[in-house]
């Protein structure tokens, strides 16, 4: 059987998404900037178009749409183009759990002079909002905090964030690229200044994606050139990926609560089967989560194996585990909410999708503890960790 | 919490494109070509801008009686170029010279905006084309007194 | 009939490249950076195949090639990749008809405190050598001369321009998203440290580019996040346009001889038939032009109701007048070769590509002589622009 | 000028998956288990970096007669484990104690260059079995005395 649960990660495109872009590539190729003739003029209008279902979605106005290559670069447009505008404001605020795309270019912005305060999470991975109250300064230039996790699924009190920031006159950005089309958005009800939406996350194709500029927030563009995008980002429109992407967005929320409630049981199911397993627990907010996430921890275990063994049962899972990151780091996320890094190394994130069955989750709860119970065969920890606890005890009280 | 899906929002196409209205006046323009003896000529705009109109009017008992235009330019500017023509003739020449630029840009069905100047040189050109007229009627006034 | 022939402004994907491109999007959708389960490898396959094909066609290796979201993307990433990071040099030299992608990054990198120096070119849109030479300073972090000018199709002596950065330790780069594809790139023999691609104009779908950076070159990245692309841009990859842009190139690479040969034996004829047209010209180098690229002026005429008059004859083409343009700026590189701005306006550009015929140039050749005296039986000018040439003649003398 | 498209480059694959034989130790890894009373243990690594190799070794007459794992850890782990088992066994103390990381890596047919430091783990976990063992022995040796 072959499982793909790692929606997190990416998502197939949507059948009904593929067929609207197609004649956008071979027929209908215009280039929206040539309005002078037709087959620019019906490029222009699938563009606007597609532009209307992605303000919609998120009760913005069209104009307040600006399309772009995906999350990470609606991030750093965000960011970036908020911090390098006023000269005066060198202050952000963050999560300590944001993602990369948020993390690395504050990373970035600080070695150009710029203080970072990553406000604390609690164990849920929920952001404590009076901590963040008090990180609040008068060079505060931005505050972005996530609307939901990627890695535990938690989802933050983004109205209540908004109100903190605009109570401050501080521009808010938070990056939906895991909740737009899976949870309901309200630009205006949340008090949302700039928000990051990603295509690829929710069955549109990748290489697409939007950011909502609230009308009156100016930017910095990241890229300068012909002046697309209100000027705020030059480039010849990616017209099939932007016909998909609303497209996509427009069906995931229509289909948003029978497909929410569907996955929500689909989860719960899930993370019953799996808590069986000894030494396990769920990650991240028991109520407050995606509808599609799960996110567990084994003891004992290390990640990166666990994975390879779920893809040889055709199970595709993700993990926190710093063997399978690129830089060897596990996640920041999980030692966010408290875990020590060695149980940090046994964690899987499980995340649902459309095509996804009971059969499926079944299938999961099946093949899941054969595995831990190998690898934990494999693994000189059985009990605990032994001699490396009592170690670790005894460095901590240095 | 409502998901404002559902809410439509019309796009206002004249960001991009012009009206069928302005199409139909830039491929069927009225009233083009030189007028031979006119009794009122506007010009306004310059090459180096890309626009530029020459109106023409004939007067009679203080009414436009006939006018003509001929224009380098954008459809844009040939369109209302030609609407204007349609507008003023048969107006007196009070009438005529209240025309204004909105009027114009109404009459063709709105105009993208980076496109307004183009209304507003059609009405400045009649406005010139009409104060042609008064002055070298003044003149000629002037020299019967 | 319908001729589309602003091939310059962007191109059909080739139906081979779509059919490519076709099973990343609902089978093989994985995320390149899950290579810890199948599908996730499938895409990552996909991505490095495609980085060989871009490598292979512009002799680079693998390595060197960055995927981006196009040309704009990339002359951004490029520039101020290059000129961000040596806090010393603070002189950019590039020609003065860049594309916008070029101009405007420059001109923001100005008010960074940068000097850009914009080196004249001939009335054939060619760069002047010595020049370039001249205006080499011991602080110049960066050449930038385009390979081919998307509007008049000339192409640029860059393998000298290229020894001359070399043997003043100046890094080189070059937009070549018009000559990709279309005639001959090494980028050794040309001594080229960057250079942008993008997938659009070569019949490779919207939304893909990349920049080939030499090793050892250094850039500062324009996207922060989770460390894609060997750091440089991170974000994830848009796989089905990779691929798509990969195949593009190879074949475009491989039918280029072919391809060239007919392009410019029907642009010879269009240019043959067009000039007959009483006060017209050719703008651009008679020789060394792109072989899809013709580019005319038509005195009295303003450009924009021209493309309008094509459209209704089912032509589409493009044109540097100022009406045309959102800025309502004539063309710089038209002003750049010298031409009065009255002139500019009347300018118009047709360029070929792989679906034009004879018939189809024969059909432009019929029409356009009609709507050229359509229009300038509208205009007041038929042999002069009388009493303004007169007061322009005028004005130049104070 | 040549258009070089035609050259063909090959991919290194290694930077981004894991060899089939790795898979293959991995899947299938020898000498899987812990050791009653062995003659020698060597133990690296630390839970908190995510891998932890224990080896075993049974000696006779200075060679290595059993060898066994017990790993916590990832895929290279693990299988670089059940290989420096096999390749270990049989060999003599000081034919074993120069196992490289290199021969291991080699042996697997590679791995990708971040996980190169699990080579160095199996390398230095037999190379502590054997002192281990060594310490042991002199220990034995010197009470004989
Ligand atoms: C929360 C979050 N933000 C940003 C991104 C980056 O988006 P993209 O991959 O479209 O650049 C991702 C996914 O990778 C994500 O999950
Ligand atoms: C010469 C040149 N450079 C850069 C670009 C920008 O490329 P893109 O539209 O892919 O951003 C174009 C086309 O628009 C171009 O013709």
């Amino acid at each position: 059987m072959n499982v793909y649960m790692d929606h997190a990660s990416t998502t197939p495109v949507d059948p009904r998404v593929v067929e609207k872009m197609m004649p956008y590539f071979m027929e209908k190729y215009g280039n929206p900037s040539s309005s002078l003739y037709e087959i620019g003029r019906e490029a222009r209008k699938a563009v606007e178009e597609s532009r209307v279902k992605v303000a919609s979605a998120i009760n913005a106005a069209p104009g307040e749409i600006i399309f772009t290559s995906g999350g990470t670069e609606g991030d750093n447009l965000a960011i970036k183009g908020t911090a390098l505008l006023d000269k005066d404001k060198k202050h952000i605020i963050i999560s300590s759990i944001e993602h990369f795309s948020v993390l690395s270019t504050c990373d970035w912005l600080k070695k150009q002079g710029f203080e970072v305060t990553k406000v604390p999470v609690d164990r849920y991975g929920v952001v404590d909002l009076s901590e963040l109250e008090n990180a609040i300064r008068k060079d505060t230039a931005l505050i972005s905090v996530m609307h939901a996790n990627n890695e535990i699924g938690t989802i933050e009190p983004i109205e209540e964030i908004g109100r903190i920031a605009s109570d401050n006159g501080i521009i808010f950005h938070t990056n939906a690229c895991q909740t737009a089309g899976r949870v309901p958005i309200d630009v205006r009800k949340m008090d949302i200044d700039l928000m990051t939406l990603s295509s690829h996350k929710i069955y549109g194709p990748k290489g697409a994606g939007a950011i909502f500029v609230r009308k009156g927030t100016r930017l910095e563009p990241l890229f300068h050139g012909g002046g697309h995008e209100r000027k705020l980002r030059s480039g010849t429109e990616n017209v099939p990926g932007i016909v998909g992407f609303g497209e996509a967005l427009d069906l995931a929320c229509r289909e948003m609560r029978k497909e929410g409630e569907r996955l929500t049981r689909l989860r719960d199911r899930l993370i019953r089967g799996i808590l069986k397993i000894e030494r396990s627990w769920l990650n991240g907010h028991p109520e407050k989560r995606l509808p599609n996430n799960a996110h567990f921890c084994f003891k004992f275990i290390e990640g990166e194996s666990m994975i390879l063994e779920l893809d040889f049962n055709g199970i595709s899972g993700g993990t926190g585990s710093a063997c399978s990151s690129p830089t060897l780091e596990p996640s920041h996320v999980l030692s966010a909410i408290g875990l020590p890094k060695e149980d940090v190394h046994g964690s899987l994130r499980l995340t649902l999708g459309k095509q996804n069955t009971k059969e499926e989750v079944d299938y999961v709860i099946e093949v899941l503890p054969k595995i831990i119970e190998r690898l934990r065969n494999i693994s000189p920890f059985k009990e605990d960790f032994g001699e490396y606890e009592s170690a670790l005890a005894h460095e901590h009280k240095h | 919490m409502k998901v404002p899906w559902h809410t439509s929002i019309s796009i206002d196409w004249s960001d991009w494109m012009y009206s069928d209205k302005l199409i139909e006046e830039f491929r069927n323009p009225k009233n083009m070509g030189k007028m031979e003896n006119p009794d009122g000529v506007g010009k306004v705009g310059n090459p180096t801008c890309g626009d530029v109109m020459y109106l023409y009017i004939k007067v009679n008992d203080d009414r436009i009686v006939d006018i003509k235009f001929e224009t380098f330019g954008c459809a844009a500017a040939i369109g209302t170029s030609s609407i204007i023509t349609e507008m003023a003739k048969g107006l007196t020449l009070d009438e005529a010279s209240k025309i204004t630029k909105q009027d114009v840009a109404d009459e063709v069905d709105g105009l993208p905006p980076i496109k307004m100047h183009c209304s507003v040189l059609a009405a400045d050109a009649l406005k010139l084309a009409i104060e042609d007229y008064r002055k070298k009627k003044g003149k000629k006034s002037d020299m019967k007194s």
